[in-house]
Formats: C-alpha cells, structure tokens, sequence
C-alpha cells in the first residue's frame, strides 16, 4: 500500500479516538447501569481497534495479535461479572437506574 | 524454585476445589499453609538463605521471570497480608467461606505475578487478576453497599485498563515489544514524545488502579463497602500491589526527568493533603482510614518522585509499613465491628476498657503512622521527608511534615472516639474478639515494633 | 487505502448508533455490528487469529451476555420513564469538556511524533508468539477466567439464596 | 561490645523483659528495675572520665550510628544513672500494689535508655530518634496514670508532638546547611537559613525542657499520672536533656555571640519562664501542682543563663540543671510520700506534718532552703552565677530573675507553713513516717544539695571544661560579686515578712498568698489561668470570654492562628471535599480523565 505511514497512523488515531469518545460520552451521561457497560464496551473496541492498527504500523502484528486475544478474554470476564451485579443491582431496586449506586458519598 | 511462588497458589486452588468440602475446614487451613509459605519462603529469600534461580521448572516453562528484591518485598507482604486477611475472615461460614478463599487465592496468584513479571504487558494482565477478583469480593455478600462499591470501582478500573491499553498500542509503535527492558531503551532516547504520552497514559492508568489523587472516586467507597475480611486484602495489599508497586516498577523503567518527577511530587502531595483532610470528616471508620490509606500513599508517591536512591527506598519502605499498618487498622475496624455491630465513631467510645488487646494495638498502628521512634513509621517518614529535602523540594518536604500534623489529628480523633472517653451504656456487654483476629492484629503490632528496632539495618534490602 | 477508510467510517457510525440507539437490544445489535465491522478491518490488516477470537468471543459471546441480561431485567418503570423525559438535556453535560479535550488533543497530535514508523517486516505466526513468548500471559488469562468463574459462582446464585452473610 | 552500647542497651533490654515478667513476680520485676538502674549508675561511674566515639556505618546517606562520650556527655549520664536509680527505689516502694506497676517500670527503663542515647548521641538524626522515642515513654507513663489520665497524654503527645515536628524540621534544615549530621563536625554561624534552623532546633530543645509556652501539659500530668513519673520526667530526665541539648546548640553546633538577637530571644523567654510560671505557682493550693509549676519555673534560670551566651551565665545555667534536678525530684518525691502516707495533697487540709514524718520534713526543708536560693545550699550558688550573667547583659533580665526569686521564697514558706508546720486543720488521722526505699533516695539528694552547696567546686570543675577555651577563670568557691548576694539576702528577707504578712491578714498558712492572688488588678488575670484560658489547648474546647480574647490576642496570636483557624480551615476544606464526593461515579471518571489529560499534557510537552 503506497501510502506514507504518518498517514496511515493519523487515520486509525482519529478513527479509533472518535469511536472511543463515543463510547466515553455514553459512559460519562447515561443514567442507565446497562448502557454505561454499551459504552465501557465501545471504548474498549476502540483500543483495540488502536491496538491492531499499532501492531501493524510498527511490523509487530504478531504480537499485536496476541496482546489483543488477552485483551478480549479480559474484556469478556469484566463484562460477565459487571453483567451479575447489574443483575444483583436490578434484584434489589427493580430498576437500572444510576442513582440508585449513589448511597455512599461523604 | 521461583515458579513455586505462583503455582503453589494455583495447584492449592485445583485441590481444594477437587476434594470434597466436608465442613469446609480443610480449605482454610490449607489456604494458611500457602499464605504462610509463601512468607517464610520470600523472608527467606530475601536474606539470601534459598536460592531462586534455574531449576527444571525454568527449562520447561521459559516465563522469563524478573526475580529481584523488590518483587520478593511485594511477595513477603501479600503471604502476610492475605494471611492476616484470611484469618479474619475465617468466621464465613457456607458458600461465602469458599468463595473468599477461592477467590483470595486467585488474587494471590495475580500479586505474586505481578511481583515476577518482566513484561509491561504481563504487568496489566496480572493486574487485572488482582482488579477482577477484588470486584467479586467485594460484592461478596451481594448487599446493596457491597455492590455499590464494586459497580464503581469496576467502571473506574476499565477506564484504567483503557488508559493502560493505549499506553500499550504507544508502546508498540514506540518501543521494540513490550519487555522492561525494550520500553527503557525506547524512553532514553530523547525527543521520543510517543513513548513519553504512552508512559504518561500508563502512569494515569496506574494512578487510577492505586487511587491517587483525583483519580481516587472509588476508593473509598470501595474499601468502604467491602466486607471486613475483604477490606483487610484491599487496603493491606490489592490496591496497593496493583497501583503502587507497578508504579514503582514503572518509574524505574524512564530515566530521570524534572517532568515526571513534578507530575509525581504534585499528585503525590495532592494525595496527602486532600486524603488527611477528607479523612479529618469523617464518621464511619473504615471510610476514614480508606481516606488515611489516599493519604499514605500519597508519600509513597512522593518520595518516588524524588528519583534519588534514598528517595526509592523511602517509598518502598514505607509501601512495607503501609501494608503492615493498614492491614492492622482495618483488622481493628473488623474486630470493633464484629464485636459492637457498629462502625460509626459517633456511637463508639470507651472501647479500651473492653477491648483491651485491640484498643493497644490500635494505638501503636496509630503511633507509627504517627511517625513516633522507635517504631517503624518513623523511619519510612523521616527517611521521604529527607530525600524529599536533599532533592531540592523543600516546599513539598514542609508540605509532608505539615499533613503528618493532620495524620496525627485524624487518627488521635479515631482513637478518642472509638477506645478513650467513657463506655456508652449500650456497649457494656461487649467482649474482646476471637482469636482469629487478635492474633493477626497482635503479631502485625510486633512487626511493627520489631521493624522500628532493627531498621538501619534491614534498610539494605530496601535500596536493591 | 480507500476501503480501509470507508471501513473505518463504517465503525464510527456503527458506535455512534450503539450509544444513540434508544432501545437496549438495538444498541447491542449495534455493538455486534461495531464488532464485525472491526473483524474485517483486523482481516484487512492480516490479523486472522485475533479477528477470529474478535467474531466468536465479542460479537457472539458478549451480545449474549447483554441480551440475557436485558432479558433478564429490561423493565422501564414509569418513574424511570418518566426521569429520562426530564433529563433529556443532562445528557448533553459533559459535551463542552469533551470537545475542548478533542480539540486539544488534535492540536497536539500535530506535534512530532518521535518516531519514524519503521515498517519492520518481522511479522511471525501468532500462535508462535503467544506460545513462545506471551505464555506467563497465557497463565495469566487461565487466572483471570478462574476468578470470572468464581464471579459467576458468586454473583449469579439467584435471589432466592441471598444469604445477606 | 562497646561500653556506650552497655549504657543504652542494658536499660532497653531489661526495660523489655520487665513488660515480659508476668504480674505474680513483682519481686523479680522490682530487683530488675533495680539492678539494672545499678548497673547504669556504676557503668556511668566507671566510665565517667574516659573519651570514647564510636562511628559504625548505619543507614547510609549520612546517617551514621555515632556516639560520643566525651565530659559533657558522661556527666549528663552519670546524673541520669543517679536520678533513675534513686527514682527506681522510690518507685519500688510507692507503685506497689499498682495494677499497671509493671508498665511503669518498663516505661522507665526505657525512658533511661532513650535519654542515655539521645545524650550520647553524636549525629543529629540518632538524637532525633532518641528524643522522639521519649514521647513513647510520656504517653505510656501519663497513660497509665488514673482513669481519665488519657485526656493528659495526649495532650503531652500533641505538645511534644508538634515541637518534635519543628525539631526534625531544624535537624534537616541543619544537616542541609552544614552537609553532614555528624553533631560534632556542625559549627554554623548563625544568619539566615542558619538562624531558621535555630529557631526550630531551639523550640525542639525548649519542649523537651518544659519551657514556657510549651510547658501546659506538665500541671496536668501531675494531677493525673504516677508520681515518680513527676520526680523522673518534668523534674529531672527532660530537663537534663533538653537543656543538655540547648546547650550544646548554643556551644558546638551553632556559633551563638552575647550580641545576636537570638541570644536576647532566649533570654527574654527564659525571663517570662520563671515570672509567669512562679506566679501561677505561688496561688497553687495543691502540693504536687504548685510544685510542677516550680519545674517549669526554674527551667527558666537555665534558659536565662544559657541564653546570655557569656561564660558566667552558662556554667551557672548547667549548675542550676544540676541543682533544679536534684532539690525539685527530693521535693517530688516528699510530695508523692505526704500523699501516700496522709492521702491527699491539699494544702488546706494539711498541716503539723513535720512532728510525724521529721525524716520528710527535714529533706523538705533542706530542698525549699535550696531552690529558694538561700546560702550555703547549692541553689544559692547556681542563681547566683546566673545573675551575674544576667546583669552582664542588662538590668531588666537581673530584675526579672529577682523578682522570681522573691516569688519562689514566698510560695516555699507557704508550702512548708501548710503542710510540716502550723496545726493540722482536717481529720487527725495516724501519720507515720515513709518506709525506707522513700526516705533513702530524699535523704541522699538532700545530702547532696547541701554537699554541692559547701563544696561547690566538685561539680563546678566538672562543668567548667564544657565551655573550653571560652572559660577565663574557674567559678568555684564563693560569689564573686557581693552586691547581688546583699540583694538576694533582702529578697529572701522581703519575702519572709510578706509570709508573715499574709499568714496574718489570712489567718492560716495555706493562705499566706491570697494577698497577692486577690490583689486588685491580679485577681482577675488569676481567675482567667485557672479557668485555662491561657492554655492553648484548653482554649479550642471551650468559649473563651471577652477578656479572654483581649489577653489572649496579646499573649498567644500565634497559637490562635493554630488552634481556631487551622482548625476550622481544616473543618472547612473537609466539608468541602465531603461535599465533592458526591457519589456520582460519572463525577469520578471526569476527575480521573481531567487529571489524566492534565498529566499526558505535562509529560509530553
């Protein structure tokens, strides 16, 4: 691909970015604990989208590869146990509403 | 022979899960022999008595471990501190009991990977063990409180192992792989503004994972929430393993720079102040010394971002005295709790003259923290006070020696309104608790005394 | 050059729909599509093996777990329904910040990089690296599964067996 | 094994293995404390007046494990050994039956053994280590005192504390400037940084000795703990080092002329020392408070005369730490053997003791005589010396020391007229006299006031070489100024007839003061220091009246600045922080991200 590689580099930076600000804004303003998690997931594809395109820039795909299998194995795990206390969260209050993860404070 | 240190805990895992339950003691105690080998194996190494090198192990795994003093102190805390932790919890009873020690051997496993990893990639794997296991125990009980605290802290330590994560992608183009020793060289050479973001990106990640000021939201609910046993490994040496001591590995990796230095100063005072004086507010116990452990740390944080060898050693040792004391002060809180079913210090006091062996070793926590000779606090705060000077801060030495009147404040206050002052007549029936946590609480109170005897001397195994 | 950026518009515009979408079950069909469409860009960049793992384990396994959770939970109540129509704009709070923060950081990634990208041509097989060369991080992902199965344990005994402690 | 470690390690061993020694064995823990305070007081006899430095690489980054032994030194441990042994003794006998003896007797092993390091210490960091462990030892010892005594201790802990802060401060300052913690490698001019570090060493030094505005906790320790804690601590070890301290700063580590502010600074501290804490003295109706006021009066005279920097004044400042340590733990301990035998310490209740306890009296009476400054006792000499320091550097300080003086003579004649004398007032129960461990160690520190009073020159040759070269000519023998001994003689006599003024217009001896407590003008200051209201740690606990505030914006701006601003600074900033964390974790990430930005940017740039 006869492209220049600062180019190249630019281009996955700012699309990653943009996914990851996304994912960041739902994140940060949403009231609901389920699409919190919908956003923690988009910025984690993000990274691992600036992962990838790291690996393949610098001629490390391999390793880039095997960083981003542990990576999602991690991912998986994180989401499994977030997903059972939004599930314990939802048991107690009948809601999924944040305010509800605001007890304590001070 | 240092691939014992993290597959002891994971066969230990494999045999107590294949056997049957029975009562569920054997868990336990085989949980104890693990904590407690790996104690005297890392003491022992540490003075040089058994070797870690070779062995068949190495020629058949080929994990290039990076065994060094540094990582053998992480190890001698984490048999002691998950020790302490273990035996305080060994009041659960049920389902609750072998999951925690499940679980607290997992979490063994990601801190002793942690203190043997050579890799920066490695480092955020295990950290992540150490993360994951920590959210389901503190959602143990699956109380609202409990859930709370660890919802909190999971979503803030994603955001961290997003921040890692890109540091890691930085590193890739910036560095050649992500050994130690490929993310050095990559940092010395100049003008490599890549490598210096992604130190910066990993660095905040850290600071996140530790709960450094003001990326420290979910620490004290966290620590807060927990259930008594589970605070204890949490404050003792989770958060701290996984937040500081990487932080140490990783300041070593980049070369000395007015920068890096200022960022860590400036958080680590920041950390001191805002942590002793939130602490000075509060009401619940265990929320005021997760306060007190933001502002421990924040020295921790400080003394690294001195860069001199004196500076190192201050942190590290003082990192040694933190676990020690924190662990004993959230054994405490669990006793008084445990015992009084309370943990607001509005409606404690007088507590001294019923739980005599708690309210003394709550005292000498209190005095070492303090920094008062000849116990081992003292040392680790003279010592940060001193590189802090001799490195040319003088206004963040004066900044540490001033808060340490704050530390002072809060804790006194704790003491006074937990164990001084007059019995309330609701507390007249309380007793001493069991053995389970005095003697957790007693011995850490020896080590503290001990370590302040004998510390010029064991200070050589701070500096390597 | 030009089916690799139209990819990468593809999966902005996929995540954006994931975090606009109103209802939970079209933003996870949404995810999975963010998902796919970052299996083809890691195909395109001659990553198979961890496209794959991307496929199966984020695009199948985790919209799983989400639909199972919304099934499992999704009930708008009328005062949930109710607060959402009020704070319809608090949504809109932390959008200054961020933008500056964008604008920021596209001042400064103008800067130099540091680097010359060096274009190392020393790929090797994936299996190989993860096995000769990432295997404490193999033992390290065995941990974190055993502590996610543990969490399972924990976390998903059902109401009823709520033991307080 | 070197003999500088015997003096520090035997006490700290056995100080350790008394707390091992089960409650049954008293005996043994008695013949422990007092072997091992023995063995101090002929270890420190036997190597009195040898030179020993021991430098053993420690730390590393110039902390090194040196000690000193040199004449100062040796003679500051030699009277330790000798206060600790007899306090030990006396202690066997009136902690006996005590539930927390072996405490005590732990507490004080240490405390010999941290004061001995501390003096022998000869770098900067070491004595910081010893000096600090002390207030270990302070809390513990007020701590086991009676029920409540915990208010006391940490309010010792709090003052010591802070001082101790400023006392690292200096030391760091110190070793910065200098480029080395070696103590006896340190001789800084002042000026400057070096005038700082000073201030900061000097206020360390002066709370250690329990000088005035550091000196609050030391009346209430002696309502509130053991009483040979009084005749060890306040009375002679704090003393014996903090002045050991003050004078080596003045002497070796920094270059002090009798021209420099700093040298009036401590004059005008030591001055204020002795008037306002005799005259909280003289209106005292208790035995043990009036004296613990007296302990911190007479630090005064030392700070006085080490602080005129002249030769006259040094060596009568470390003649009167001498003389002070001994006639005030003799008074002490015969006010801890009044209140044991005829169980209370009250003045108005007291009386006619002397006729059943002659032994007590008598050793009263040599100390009163003593520490009132009447000749031939050794208090005579060392305030003399002091004066004509003093007077060598202005009137107005000699005036303040004699006005001191004249309150002093006073409050002994009313003490000594209360209790010994006159007739006894309450029930008339049997008095005996003390058992032997108690009147042992009175009657050797009586006998040694009046042996260091006729034959003066023995301890005076052995101070005089501390100053070297500065010294012209030895002190010994008779004052060499007889106008000032005229003037004390009128002073003393002053003071007698107001006695007899004041017994009179009272109508009993324990009143023989009220004349000047309920004087127009002084009656409502007195009132306000009884109340605390001078006390600075009193002062945030309660609401301080109109007067109050007026004196107390004069007297004490500074610790207001501490007490209500800090605090409610603090207070408020706390709230502050409690209100941010509000529990929404959207908060918490922004923190966490506008923080991380703020790094990123600060690494990169």
């Amino acid at each position: 691909m006869g492209v220049e590689p600062a180019t190249w580099f630019w281009l996955f930076l700012t699309f990653a970015a943009l996914v990851m600000i996304s994912g960041l804004y739902c994140f940060l303003v949403t009231f609901n604990l389920l699409r919190m998690l919908i956003g923690l997931e988009i910025i984690i594809k993000g990274v691992t989208l600036l992962i990838i395109a790291a690996g393949f820039l610098s001629g490390q795909l391999a390793l880039a590869q095997a960083i981003v299998i542990t990576v999602i194995v991690i991912e998986v795990v994180i989401m499994v146990v977030a997903a059972g206390l939004i599930i314990n969260f939802h048991d107690l209050f009948d809601s999924l509403n944040v305010k509800n993860t605001r007890s304590l404070k001070g | 022979m240092i691939y014992l240190f993290i597959f002891i805990p994971f066969l230990a895992l494999i045999v107590i899960n294949l056997l049957p339950q029975g009562e569920g003691e054997f868990a336990g105690w085989a949980a104890l022999a693990v904590f407690s080998a790996q104690l005297a194996a890392a003491a022992l190494a540490a003075c040089g008595l058994i070797g870690l090198g070779g062995g068949w192990l190495d020629q058949l795994l080929h994990f290039r471990l990076l065994s060094d003093r540094t990582g053998l102190l992480l190890l001698f805390l984490a048999g002691l501190v998950g020790g302490t932790a273990l035996l305080s919890g060994w009041r659960l009873r049920g389902a609750s009991r072998s999951n925690f020690i499940n679980l607290l051997l997992i979490a063994l496993t990601g801190i002793n990977g942690l203190a043997l990893a050579s890799d920066l990639f490695s480092l955020y794997v295990f950290i992540e063990v150490v993360a994951v296991s920590s959210f389901v125990l503190i959602a143990l009980f699956r109380e609202r409180s409990g859930l709370e605290g660890s919802f909190k802290y999971l979503m803030m330590s994603a955001l961290a192992s997003v921040l890692m994560l890109s540091a890691v992608a930085c590193f890739l183009v910036a560095a050649d792989g992500m050994s130690f020793a490929a993310v050095r060289a990559a940092l010395a050479v100049p003008g490599n503004y890549l490598a210096r973001a992604a130190l910066g990106l990993f660095l905040c990640g850290l600071f996140i994972k530790g709960g450094l000021v003001p990326f420290h939201g979910w620490l004290p609910d966290a620590y807060m929430s927990a259930p008594a046993p589970v605070s204890v490994f949490l404050a003792g040496i989770a958060t701290k393993a996984a937040g500081l001591f990487t932080l140490v590995r990783l300041v070593r990796l980049a070369p000395a720079s007015a920068d890096l230095s200022a960022v860590l100063l400036l958080v680590g005072t920041l950390s001191i102040v805002v942590g002793a004086l939130a602490a000075l507010g509060q009401r619940d116990m265990k929320r005021m010394l997760a306060y007190s452990s933001i502002s421990q740390m924040g020295y921790i944080v400080a003394a690294l971002g001195t860069g001199s060898a004196l500076g190192n050693a201050a942190a590290l040792f003082h990192f040694f005295n933190h676990a020690v004391l924190k662990s004993q002060l959230f054994v405490n809180a669990a006793a008084v709790e445990e015992q009084t079913g309370t943990r607001d210090m509005d409606r404690l006091g007088g507590l001294a003259a019923r739980l005599p062996v708690t309210g003394t070793t709550s005292v000498i926590a209190i005095l070492s923290t303090a920094g008062l000779p000849p116990l081992s606090g003292f040392w680790s705060k003279l010592l940060i006070v001193i590189a802090l000077w001799t490195a040319g801060h003088q206004f963040y030495a004066a900044i540490a020696l001033l808060a340490s009147g704050l530390t002072l404040a809060y804790f006194l206050s704790l003491q006074r309104r937990v164990f001084f002052g007059r019995l309330r007549p609701e507390l007249e029936n309380v007793k001493e608790a069991g053995a389970a946590l005095l003697l957790p609480a007693l011995g850490l109170s020896a080590l503290t005394v001990g370590v302040g005897l004998v510390f010029p001397f064991i200070l050589g195994m701070f500096i390597k | 050059m030009i089916t690799m950026a139209i990819l990468l518009v593809a999966m902005a515009l996929a995540a954006l729909w994931t975090v606009t979408a109103n209802l939970y079950l079209r933003a996870t069909i949404a995810l999975a599509l963010t998902s796919v469409i970052l299996t083809v860009i890691m195909f395109r960049l001659g990553a198979p093996t961890a496209a794959v793992f991307e496929l199966s384990v984020c695009a199948g396994l985790i919209s799983v777990i989400f639909i199972s959770v919304i099934s499992l939970t999704h009930r708008l109540t009328l005062q949930e329904f109710l607060s959402r129509r009020q704070n319809r704009f608090a949504r809109f709070r932390y959008l200054p910040p961020l933008l500056i923060a964008a604008a920021l950081a596209m001042y400064f990634a103008r800067q130099p990089l540091g680097v010359s990208l060096p274009w190392r041509e020393t790929v090797t097989d994936a299996r190989s690296v993860m096995w000769d060369l990432r295997r404490f991080d193999l033992f390290g992902q065995v941990m974190v599964l055993l502590a996610g199965v543990f969490g399972v344990v924990t976390l998903f005994r059902g109401a009823k067996n709520r033991d307080g402690r | 094994m070197n003999l500088i470690f015997l003096t520090i390690l035997l006490p700290l061993a056995a100080g350790l293995l008394t707390l091992a020694v089960p409650g049954r064995w008293r005996g043994v823990r008695e013949a422990l404390l007092l072997l091992a305070t023995l063995a101090g007081l002929v270890s420190a006899l036997l190597f009195y007046k040898t030179t020993l430095t021991v430098n053993l690489p420690w730390v590393g980054f110039g902390l090194e494990l040196s000690f000193r032994l040199y004449q100062f030194s040796a003679f500051i441990v030699l009277a330790v050994a000798v206060f600790s042994f007899l306090v030990a003794l006396y202690s066997c006998w009136s902690m006996a039956g005590r539930p927390s003896a072996g405490q005590f007797f732990a507490y004080l092993l240490l405390t010999v053994a941290f004061t001995n390091g501390a003096v022998l210490a000869d770098n900067l960091i070491l004595f910081l280590f010893f000096g600090e462990a002390l207030l270990l030892t302070i809390f513990g010892m007020i701590i086991i005192g009676r029920p409540g005594a915990w208010r006391t201790a940490v309010k010792a802990f709090i003052i010591v504390g802070a001082a101790d802060l400023c006392l690292m401060f200096g030391v760091i300052l110190t070793g910065k400037l200098a480029g080395t913690f070696a103590m006896s490698q340190i001789n800084l001019p002042l000026g400057g940084p070096a005038s700082l570090a000073f201030i900061f060493m000097m206020i360390g030094a002066l709370a250690k000795s329990g000088s005035m505005p550091f000196h609050t906790w030391i009346p209430d320790a002696a309502l509130d703990a053991p009483l040979p804690f009084m005749a060890l601590l306040p009375a002679a070890l704090e003393k014996l080092l903090g002045i050991y301290f003050l004078a080596r700063l003045t002497l070796d580590l920094f270059q002090l002329r009798p021209e420099s502010w700093l040298s009036t600074l401590l004059m005008v501290i030591g001055a204020l020392t002795i008037v306002l804490a005799v005259m909280m003295a003289l209106i005292q109706k208790d035995y043990k408070k009036l004296l613990s006021y007296h302990a911190i009066s007479q630090v005064g005279y030392m700070i006085l005369g080490i602080g005129t920097a002249v030769p006259v004044g040094i060596v009568g400042g470390l003649f009167h730490l001498l003389n002070n340590a001994m006639y005030k733990s003799c008074l002490f301990l015969s006010g801890g053997s009044v209140e044991e035998q005829a169980g209370t310490t009250d003045l108005t209740r007291l009386g006619g003791l002397f006729s059943k306890m002659p032994v007590t009296g008598a050793c009263f009476v040599v100390a009163a005589l003593s520490i009132s400054g009447v000749p031939p006792f050794n208090g005579f000499f060392s305030k003399e010396l002091v004066y004509a320091g003093a007077l060598e550097r202005g009137w107005t300080f000699y005036a303040a020391a004699l006005a001191g003086s004249f309150l002093t003579a006073a409050s002994f004649l009313k003490l000594g007229h209360a209790v010994y004398f006159g007739r006894a007032s309450g029930q008339d129960n049997p008095v005996k006299e003390a058992a032997w461990p108690a009147l042992l160690p009175m009657i050797v520190i009586a006998g040694g006031c009046v042996l260091f009073g006729v034959y003066n020159a023995l301890p005076l040759h052995a101070i005089e070489p501390v100053l070297g070269a500065r010294l012209a000519h030895s002190f010994a023998g008779g004052p060499e100024n007889w106008w000032l001994v005229l003037a004390t003689a009128v002073v003393i006599g002053l003071a007698l007839a107001n006695h007899f003024y004041g017994v009179k217009r009272s109508g009993k001896a324990a009143g023989a003061s009220d004349h000047i407590h309920y004087a127009p003008g002084l009656a409502p200051v007195y009132d306000l220091a009884e109340k605390k209201y001078f006390d600075p740690y009193d002062l945030g606990l309660k609401l301080a009246g109109a007067l109050a505030q007026f004196l107390y914006w004069c007297d004490r701006a500074i610790d207001w600045l501490y007490e209500s601003l800090a605090v409610g600074l603090a207070a408020a900033f706390s709230g502050l922080l409690r209100w941010c964390h509000s529990g929404n974790l959207s908060n918490y990430a922004v923190w966490a991200l506008a923080g991380a930005a703020a790094v990123i940017y600060y690494i990169i740039r």
